[in-house]
């Protein structure tokens, strides 16, 4: 059992670890790489989690997860960014130090945070929520400060991301109809954005933000 | 009983409108006396209502009816106020008709028609006079209003007969108070009648002239009621306050015994008044017109000065 | 209390059934142009149903109703008592006289007609009567928008001119914050019963529940504001000399005549009815604002050179002598002496009648006047005595009435506030009893000036000459429009010569009000009105002046031999060049100009010496408008500009907005 | 059997998305809209007897249920569906032969448009916090495809930024409904730690520090969708920017239905927590949409921005009363609810059409509507005075309950309320005078449409506001013993 907490830990740790990189990280596929590592390692840890609890359901969960993560949705990006090829984020207006460092103070926060949330008996739950907590405020960080659509959606999705991690590790997985839902949406969501970026792509030949925001008083 | 109250009051009607022009002539004369002229002498006003009265009045094209009547609408306003005040007896029949309060509202309506008629015409003097006039009206009237409402505070009621009932029972005692409120009356008396040093009463001088400029377009008997309403009118505002200030010798009998004794002693509070008058008015010059509404501040500020005396000492 | 559906609640159903359908005709006179002429005569019609109404609840019990409609739990309560008896009354009789002039208007097709105003007008009346009778403050604030919103409406009937639409956007905007102020009042009373009860709104149950003096002056200072902006106190009084001139003039009638006293009335109700025993602030600073409102509306009235803002000032002016008539009852019965607060109401509820009916009267006359000439400046006007002799016959009785000279109505009520104000030496405190017989100085003195205005606004409009030659081919109004004009005269002439009798209407109203009965006789056919010793007989006066003055007419025109010759204007010997050496507007009002000039803020313009057309100007505004409004309005408009900029726009910052509201309530989280 | 009729009135929208998909753009698609909204509102109708007759009731293993709190919502969902149906029948026709629309987006509208009534019907009887979830986010999205669907530089503009921030806070909404069922499993576990009805029954034994921060998340991710200040920033441009029917239905009933799940939770959480913090947070989020979405309104052209704003401070003010709690506030905000669905979306149906005839949707361009357009002008007219809250209209009875509430709650706030509401008057009557009244200016082809929709809402206001029906009344108070603590 520790070894097993041991290694929710340890994922849990590279989870976090993969959120930091995409805040750091520019170029789109790199991110989109990066992306489909914080999938596995999350379908990963769900794994270990249905392993520790024996729950069919988590399996079948884990499966989901890491076909979506893994394989689907970064295809589908990467077809994007191909077909709309974009492969730099703008500079931020803030440099990459200082993200990182307002990325670390959000850590810490949400650690704190997420202190008193303290169920008897499960040592894992705590520091997981933590770091679920911490992933959420690190990809809605990304968010803020990226400047091309696509990659705002990557955050949007590395967000969704912490969510799953939460509902899995948290709380040994939300029933089923929640989770294939969320899959639903994420589905129809990427769909959706992908009709979005081409209207987008024609009537401002570019996907920044401050093109698209422009228009509207 | 009845007849008896109809008897003073024909009585009273009678000799206000017998003795307005007389006063009048008396002030000319004293006046004339005060500045060593030998004056037209006392009947003069007479003479010359009575001539007016003969003549075959003009009444301008665009006059209407207004113009025509207001004289006679005036005239009579004079006369009944001067039968509601008891300044020879308490018991009158219109004693009890109107109180101080609205002997005020009766001379302000015929201010008012006054004035209306005066513009009937369209002439600049005209609606100049009925300005002036109104002006003056209505800054005197608060002051005569305080004026009256320190005897009405002794003795608790705005009904003249009840003040000087109510003064005259005490005696000859001089109320602090109404020493203030007599200045004041004095001076609102002089605005009202357009006497100097308000108005000359005979000077035509278009630039300060206020009563004369109401009545420039009248003539034959309607100037004769308007210029006799106008010497009612003083002698009802001297009557007023001979009844207010010098409430003693006014009979409260019911009898008909006391009235000649009354009607005497009247007589000498008028000429006295009426010497006073000119006295004044040849000590004095004439105000420049925008002066006159500090002047009538003024006798609103005795008024009121009386006012507070009288709750200083309570009575 | 006993419920019942008499005869006084028929006829006010009635009516308003009646004007229902009116008002739901009104829009089809276009199509069917045969019924038109009936709408307005059927209106004045359901008006004396509700003066009736008001007759037959003056005396016997207060009635009281419930309506099916309403909240859950909380039916519309109707009650009619002497007090909603009497401004029925007052209303009734206006309204009869306003819908006959009306009817007088169809011929004028630019004129408010039954197609235009039907509607509104007829809600008016309906939502009026329901004022009136409104017995909780759910209904009563209904009743009071519907009121607000169709005079409103009735105000911009001229909606195609840009000053029309900014009046009437003012008036409704003023009327919206008194009603918010009410509904605070309101709300204030009806919290202060207990938390878990269930609410009861009716009036009864407000006066029951008994605040304590803090709340009770707070809900006084609300309602005083909610209703002084009804009724046009200072220094919410700025919408009534714009809305009333820019309305037809039988609606200025109407909000002069009747809306405002809708003030009144509340003032009253609540001061007097709903609170407990007034506190004596609450009737000096009623007393001093109206004093100050009268003196500010009589100075600008002087000073205005449009007869319908004249008039519209004389309305704050007389309104202001109102309020300081009930404040003096306030303080009275804050003192517990009943019997003087009786007298200043009975003197304050006599104004509200004579207003209502020379002021409806003046309205509709200046109505005629601008269907004759199409001409609102007085700078314009003159002569029309020859013209229309009957319009301006029944207007000098209008005039001399509000001049408040006897023997006619306004001098009555001067004449019962000067001794009500008189006897405000028998109150305990020194310096009310040394100050207020000053109040009764400033009465007098407005009541002098007011006499001033309407010399000057009758003699311009209809003594002289036309200043304007095409003016001069005015005709006389029709015969509904006198019709309407001589109830009105009638009216006045009624109130002036027997005040017993409008006293006896008004008496179960004071009482109603102050409980106790007055101090004040009345006697000799029911004309002497006294107080103490006091007394004043206006059918005395009139037969006196009226035997002297014909015995004077048959002396002088016995004796004359000849009778008066025409002859052309003397003038000094001056020949009559033109009318414009008549004296004008501009000039009448100078002399108050020089004298009250810190009072008005007033810019000239003065020719200078090389003019080619030299020409004199000076427009006063209202000092309130400038101290109060205009730094008002710049300070919302910054605090919006402020609010505006700070939106967020971009997404990117809106997100930020989500991240640190979440931070920020993460960290406050227990 | 009956339950299953439940079931059906949820199912019928998606059925009929299908079918509307199908027919695409051809001209049927009007009639066959507006027939599935018909069928809904039957539905409906079937369901609210069944309540009637023998109160709330679940059904489906209690996966779907209805109580008094949902019943008249899933009504005033499928009522205003219904009208604004009908409304789009003739307004999109009139913007399709205008060219102004591309016929060939007629089905997706269509479609979208019943998803988006289905998501809402089901977020409002599951019984499921994880269906609800799921239900608003699909809200999200097929409204995030309507908003965008005249594809114009700012449409898509909006429809992006609504995308977005609402994604942002529904996916922590999604967190906190987790953290929920985290406090919720220790004590029920499994499945049923995500049912309304079992979570109620144990709402006190849940760990208050985790209902704490799960509120926290849950306030902040459906407040976005309620459009509570400062999370409000996609509001105005996704009302001003998307298809008026799509405007009225937004803010008639998706803020109202994502306020309902706010409302659900504040029970929760206050039944743990046994404080009134989570009334004292949305006390605070209330009053200052009120005052800045009053304060917002003054510096608006466009007239559906203009009325946006006006919903944001309606909003506020219902979220303002139900954190007051107790049962006077509690009726007060679900009546409030209901008057501002009705009002508002009879708002937008008039200013939609008022945009369409002048033919811009800048209030300077429009003047003089009574005289070109009698029937049209005086609507816009009684529409604003009755949102403004003006009586004999329900609005005004609503907010004068709120005021009394908050009187005996938190008396300080009554003066914000009152300058708000004071403000928010001045302002919209002064711009719809301008707009009604006035010379007529340049006049457009006045497009064929109905007012029937507008006119129905009205006259149902009036009832709101004259004589509440008893059992509306009714549902109202338990409602209020529902939420209230």
């Amino acid at each position: 059992m520790t070894t097993l907490a041991s290694a929710i830990h340890l994922l849990a740790a590279l989870f976090l670890l993969a959120a930091f990189a995409m805040l750091s990280q520019r170029r789109l596929a790199n991110l989109i790489t990066l992306y489909a590592w914080q999938g596995a390692i999350l379908a990963s840890c769900i794994a270990l989690a249905a392993y520790a609890t024996g729950s069919a359901h988590l399996y079948a969960s884990a499966l989901l997860n890491a076909l979506l993560k893994i394989l689907l949705v970064p295809a589908l990006l990467r077809s994007l960014a191909r077909r709309l090829d974009v492969q730099w984020d703008r500079e931020s207006l803030v440099q990459i130090p200082t993200v990182m460092l307002i990325g670390l103070g959000l850590v810490i926060f949400a650690f704190n945070a997420a202190l008193p949330i303290a169920v008897p008996g499960a040592a894992i739950n705590h520091a997981t929520v933590g770091i679920a907590l911490a992933a959420l405020l690190l990809s809605l960080l990304m968010m803020i400060l990226r400047a091309t659509a696509l990659s705002q959606v990557i955050g949007f999705l590395a967000l969704e991301n912490s969510l799953i991690f939460a509902a899995t590790s948290v709380t040994y997985g939300m029933p089923m109809v929640i989770e294939f839902g969320i899959a639903l949406d994420v589905i129809v969501g990427i769909f959706i954005l992908g009709v979005f970026f081409f209207h987008i792509r024609e009537q401002f030949d570019s996907l920044n933000i401050d093109r698209i925001e422009g228009h509207h008083e | 009983m009845i007849a008896h109250l109809l008897v003073r009051q024909t009585i009273q009607i009678l000799f206000v409108i017998a003795m307005a022009p007389l006063l009048a002539g008396w002030i000319r004369q004293c006046r004339a006396w005060l500045s060593n002229r030998s004056g037209a002498g006392l009947l003069q006003p007479y003479r010359e209502l009575f001539k007016l009265l003969r003549k075959q009045p003009v009444v301008a094209e665009e006059a209407s009816m207004l113009f025509v009547a207001t004289p006679y609408v005036v005239f009579a306003a004079m006369v009944v106020a001067g039968a509601m005040i008891p300044m020879i007896t308490t018991r009158l029949l219109l004693a009890g008709a109107a109180d101080a309060v609205a002997l005020a509202g009766v001379f302000t309506m015929a201010r008012i028609f006054a004035a209306l008629a005066a513009m009937d015409l369209g002439t600049a003097f005209g609606s100049m006079g009925a300005r002036r006039t109104m002006l003056v009206g209505f800054l005197a009237e608060p002051a005569l209003l305080m004026v009256l409402f320190t005897p009405a505070l002794i003795s608790g009621s705005t009904s003249l007969v009840v003040i000087v009932h109510d003064l005259a029972r005490h005696g000859v005692i001089l109320y602090p108070s109404m020493v203030f409120a007599a200045a004041a009356y004095v001076m609102v008396t002089l605005a009202e009648n357009a006497r100097l040093p308000v108005d000359n009463p005979d000077t035509h001088l278009e630039l300060t002239m206020i009563h004369e400029a109401l009545n420039l377009e009248y003539s034959g008997r309607y100037l004769a009621l308007i210029e006799w309403s106008a010497a009612i009118k003083l002698l009802v505002y001297i009557g007023i306050g001979a009844a207010l200030f010098l409430p003693w010798g006014i009979t409260q009998g019911p009898g008909l015994a006391g009235l000649p004794m009354a009607y005497a002693l009247l007589v000498a509070k008028l000429a006295a008044a009426g010497t006073g008058l000119a006295a004044i008015e040849t000590l004095s010059a004439k105000l420049r017109l925008f002066r006159v509404p500090e002047f009538l501040g003024t006798a609103f500020l005795l008024a009121v000065l009386g006012l507070l005396v009288r709750y200083l000492f309570g009575h | 209390m006993n419920v019942s559906i008499g005869l006084p609640w028929g006829l006010i159903l009635s009516a308003l059934v009646l004007w229902s359908a009116l008002a739901f005709a009104s829009p089809f006179t276009v199509r069917f142009p045969r019924i038109a002429p009936f709408i307005f005569p059927l209106g004045a019609v359901g008006a004396l149903c509700v003066a009736t109404a008001g007759l037959l609840a003056l005396h016997g019990p207060p009635v009281a109703t419930i309506s099916p409609l309403g909240l859950p739990g909380l039916p519309f309560h109707g009650r009619l008592d002497a007090l909603s008896g009497f401004f029925l009354i007052l209303f009734g009789l206006t309204t009869v006289a306003i819908s006959l002039d009306l009817a007088g208007y169809r011929r004028h097709e630019h004129y408010p007609t039954a197609e235009r105003i039907g509607a509104q007008y007829h809600i008016l009346l309906a939502s009026l009567t329901l004022v009136f009778v409104a017995a909780d403050s759910y209904s009563f604030m209904i009743a009071w928008e519907a009121m607000a919103l169709s005079s409103y409406l009735l105000v911009i009937t001229d909606h195609l001119s840009g000053a029309t639409r900014r009046a009437g956007f003012l008036y409704l905007l003023i009327e919206h914050v008194g009603a918010l102020a009410l509904l605070a009042a309101f709300a204030i009373l009806i919290a202060q019963g207990p938390a878990g009860a269930p609410l009861s709104f009716t009036f009864t149950a407000l006066h029951a529940a008994h605040p304590d003096a803090a709340v009770a002056g707070l809900v006084f200072i609300l309602a005083f504001l909610g209703f002084g902006a009804k009724a046009g106190l200072i220094p919410l009084h700025v919408w009534l000399p714009q809305a009333h001139p820019v309305a037809p003039s039988p609606i200025s009638a109407l909000l002069s005549s009747v809306l405002l006293k809708v003030g009144i009335y509340g003032l009253l109700r609540v001061a007097f009815i709903i609170l407990p025993t007034p506190a004596p602030w609450w009737g000096l600073t009623t007393l001093s604002i109206g004093l100050m409102t009268a003196l500010l509306g009589a100075l600008s009235s002087a000073v205005q050179n449009d007869m319908k803002r004249l008039l519209a000032y004389s309305s704050v002016e007389n309104i202001g002598l109102i309020t300081a008539g009930i404040g003096l009852a306030l303080l009275f019965s804050a003192y517990g002496l009943k019997a003087l607060a009786t007298l200043a109401l009975i003197a304050a509820l006599y104004h509200c009648l004579n207003h209502a009916f020379f002021k409806g009267l003046l309205f509709l006359g200046t109505g005629s006047v601008l269907h004759a000439t199409g001409e609102r400046r007085l700078s314009r006007l003159g002569g029309l005595i020859h013209r229309m002799p009957q319009t301006a016959l029944l207007m000098l009785i209008g005039t001399l009435a509000i001049a408040g000279v006897p023997p006619l109505n306004g001098f009555v009520s001067e004449w019962l506030t000067l001794q009500a104000f008189l006897k405000a030496t028998a109150l305990p405190r020194p310096y009310l009893a040394m100050g207020i017989p000053l109040g009764a100085a400033l009465t007098a003195l407005v009541a002098g000036l007011a006499g001033y205005v309407m010399v000057k606004f009758y003699g311009i409009v209809f003594l002289g000459r036309p200043r304007d030659a095409q003016r001069a081919q005015a005709r006389e109004s029709g015969r509904l429009e006198r019709a309407g004009l001589g109830l009105l005269a009638l009216l006045c002439l009624l109130a002036g010569v027997w005040p017993a009798g409008v006293i006896a209407l008004i008496r179960p109203a004071a009482h109603l009000l102050s409980g106790a009965n007055a101090m004040i006789t009345t006697g000799d056919l029911g004309a002497r009105v006294g107080v103490g010793h006091a007394t004043y007989v206006p059918w005395v006066l009139w037969i006196a002046l009226g035997a002297i003055a014909l015995a004077a007419i048959l002396i002088l025109r016995v004796r004359a031999a000849r009778g008066a010759r025409r002859v052309p204007v003397w003038n000094c010997g001056h020949p009559l060049a033109s009318a414009r050496i008549q004296d004008t507007a501009e000039g009448f009002g100078q002399p108050i100009r020089d004298v009250f000039a810190a009072f008005l803020a007033m810019r000239r313009h003065r020719p200078a010496q090389d003019d080619r057309v030299p020409r004199y100007a000076s427009t006063i505004e209202d000092r309130f408008w400038q101290g109060l409004y205009q730094p008002a309005a710049r300070g919302f408009a910054l605090l919006f500009a402020a609010t505006a900029t700070r939106q967020p726009r971009r997404i990117a910052i809106s997100l930020l907005g989500v991240l640190m509201t979440l931070i920020g309530l993460l960290v406050l989280a227990p | 059997m009956s339950d299953v009729a439940l079931a059906w009135m949820v199912l019928i929208p998606l059925a009929g998305a299908a079918l509307l998909g199908a027919l695409g753009s051809r001209q049927s698609g009007f009639s066959a809209n507006v027939a599935v909204s018909l069928a809904t509102l039957a539905g409906a109708s079937f369901m609210t007897v069944r309540v009637v007759q023998d109160g709330s009731f679940s059904s489906l293993h209690h996966e779907l249920f209805v109580d008094p709190l949902s019943v008249f919502l899933i009504d005033l969902v499928a009522f205003v569906s219904f009208t604004t149906s009908l409304f789009s029948r003739s307004y999109m026709r009139a913007e399709v032969r205008l060219g102004h629309l591309d016929p060939a987006r007629l089905g997706t509208y269509h479609a979208m448009y019943q998803v988006f009534i289905f998501a809402m019907l089901l977020a409002l009887t599951c019984n499921n916090i994880g269906v609800l979830w799921i239900a608003m986010e699909g809200a999200t999205l097929s409204t995030a495809l309507l908003i965008s669907l005249y594809r114009t530089p700012a449409s898509l503009g909006a429809a992006w930024k609504y995308f977005i921030l609402c994604g942002v806070g529904i996916a922590l909404a999604l967190l906190g409904t987790i953290m929920v069922y985290f406090a919720a499993h220790s004590v029920l576990g499994g499945h049923r730690a995500l049912l309304w009805t079992d979570l109620y029954s144990v709402k006190g034994r849940l760990d208050p520090a985790i209902m704490a921060i799960a509120f926290v998340f849950l306030i902040v991710g459906y407040g976005t969708k309620v459009g509570l200040v400062p999370l409000h920033a996609w509001l105005p441009d996704a009302h001003a920017e998307g298809p008026t029917p799509i405007s009225a239905v937004l803010s008639g009933l998706l803020l109202s239905v994502a306020l309902y799940a706010i409302v659900r939770f504040k029970a929760l959480a206050e039944g743990a927590l046994r404080t009134n913090w989570p009334g004292h947070l949305m006390i605070g989020f209330g009053l200052a949409s009120v005052l800045i979405g009053a304060f917002s309104l003054s510096s608006q052209r466009d007239i559906k921005r203009l009325f946006a704003y006006s919903s944001v401070e309606h909003m506020g003010l219902a979220t303002f009363a139900f954190g007051l709690g107790g049962p006077l506030a509690t009726f007060a905000a679900l009546l409030h609810m209901t008057a501002h669905a009705l009002t508002k979306s009879s708002v937008f149906f008039t200013s939609g059409a008022v945009a369409q005839t002048a033919g811009t949707k800048d209030m300077d361009g429009i003047t003089g509507l009574v005289d070109r357009d009698p029937a049209l002008g005086w609507t816009l007219m009684a529409s604003s005075l009755a949102i403004v809250g003006t009586p004999p209209f329900g609005i005004f009875a609503s907010e004068f309950l709120i005021l009394i509430a908050a009187l005996h709650k938190a008396p300080w706030s009554v003066p914000l309320l009152l300058l708000a509401l004071g403000v928010a008057f001045a302002v919209i009557v002064r711009r719809t005078q301008a707009m009604v009244f006035g010379a007529p200016g340049a006049s457009q082809a006045p497009t064929p449409r109905t007012l029937f929709a507008p006119f129905a809402h009205l006259v149902l206001i009036v009832i709101l506001g004259l004589a509440i029906p008893h059992l509306l009344a009714a549902w109202y108070t338990q409602a209020a013993r529902l939420v209230g603590p």
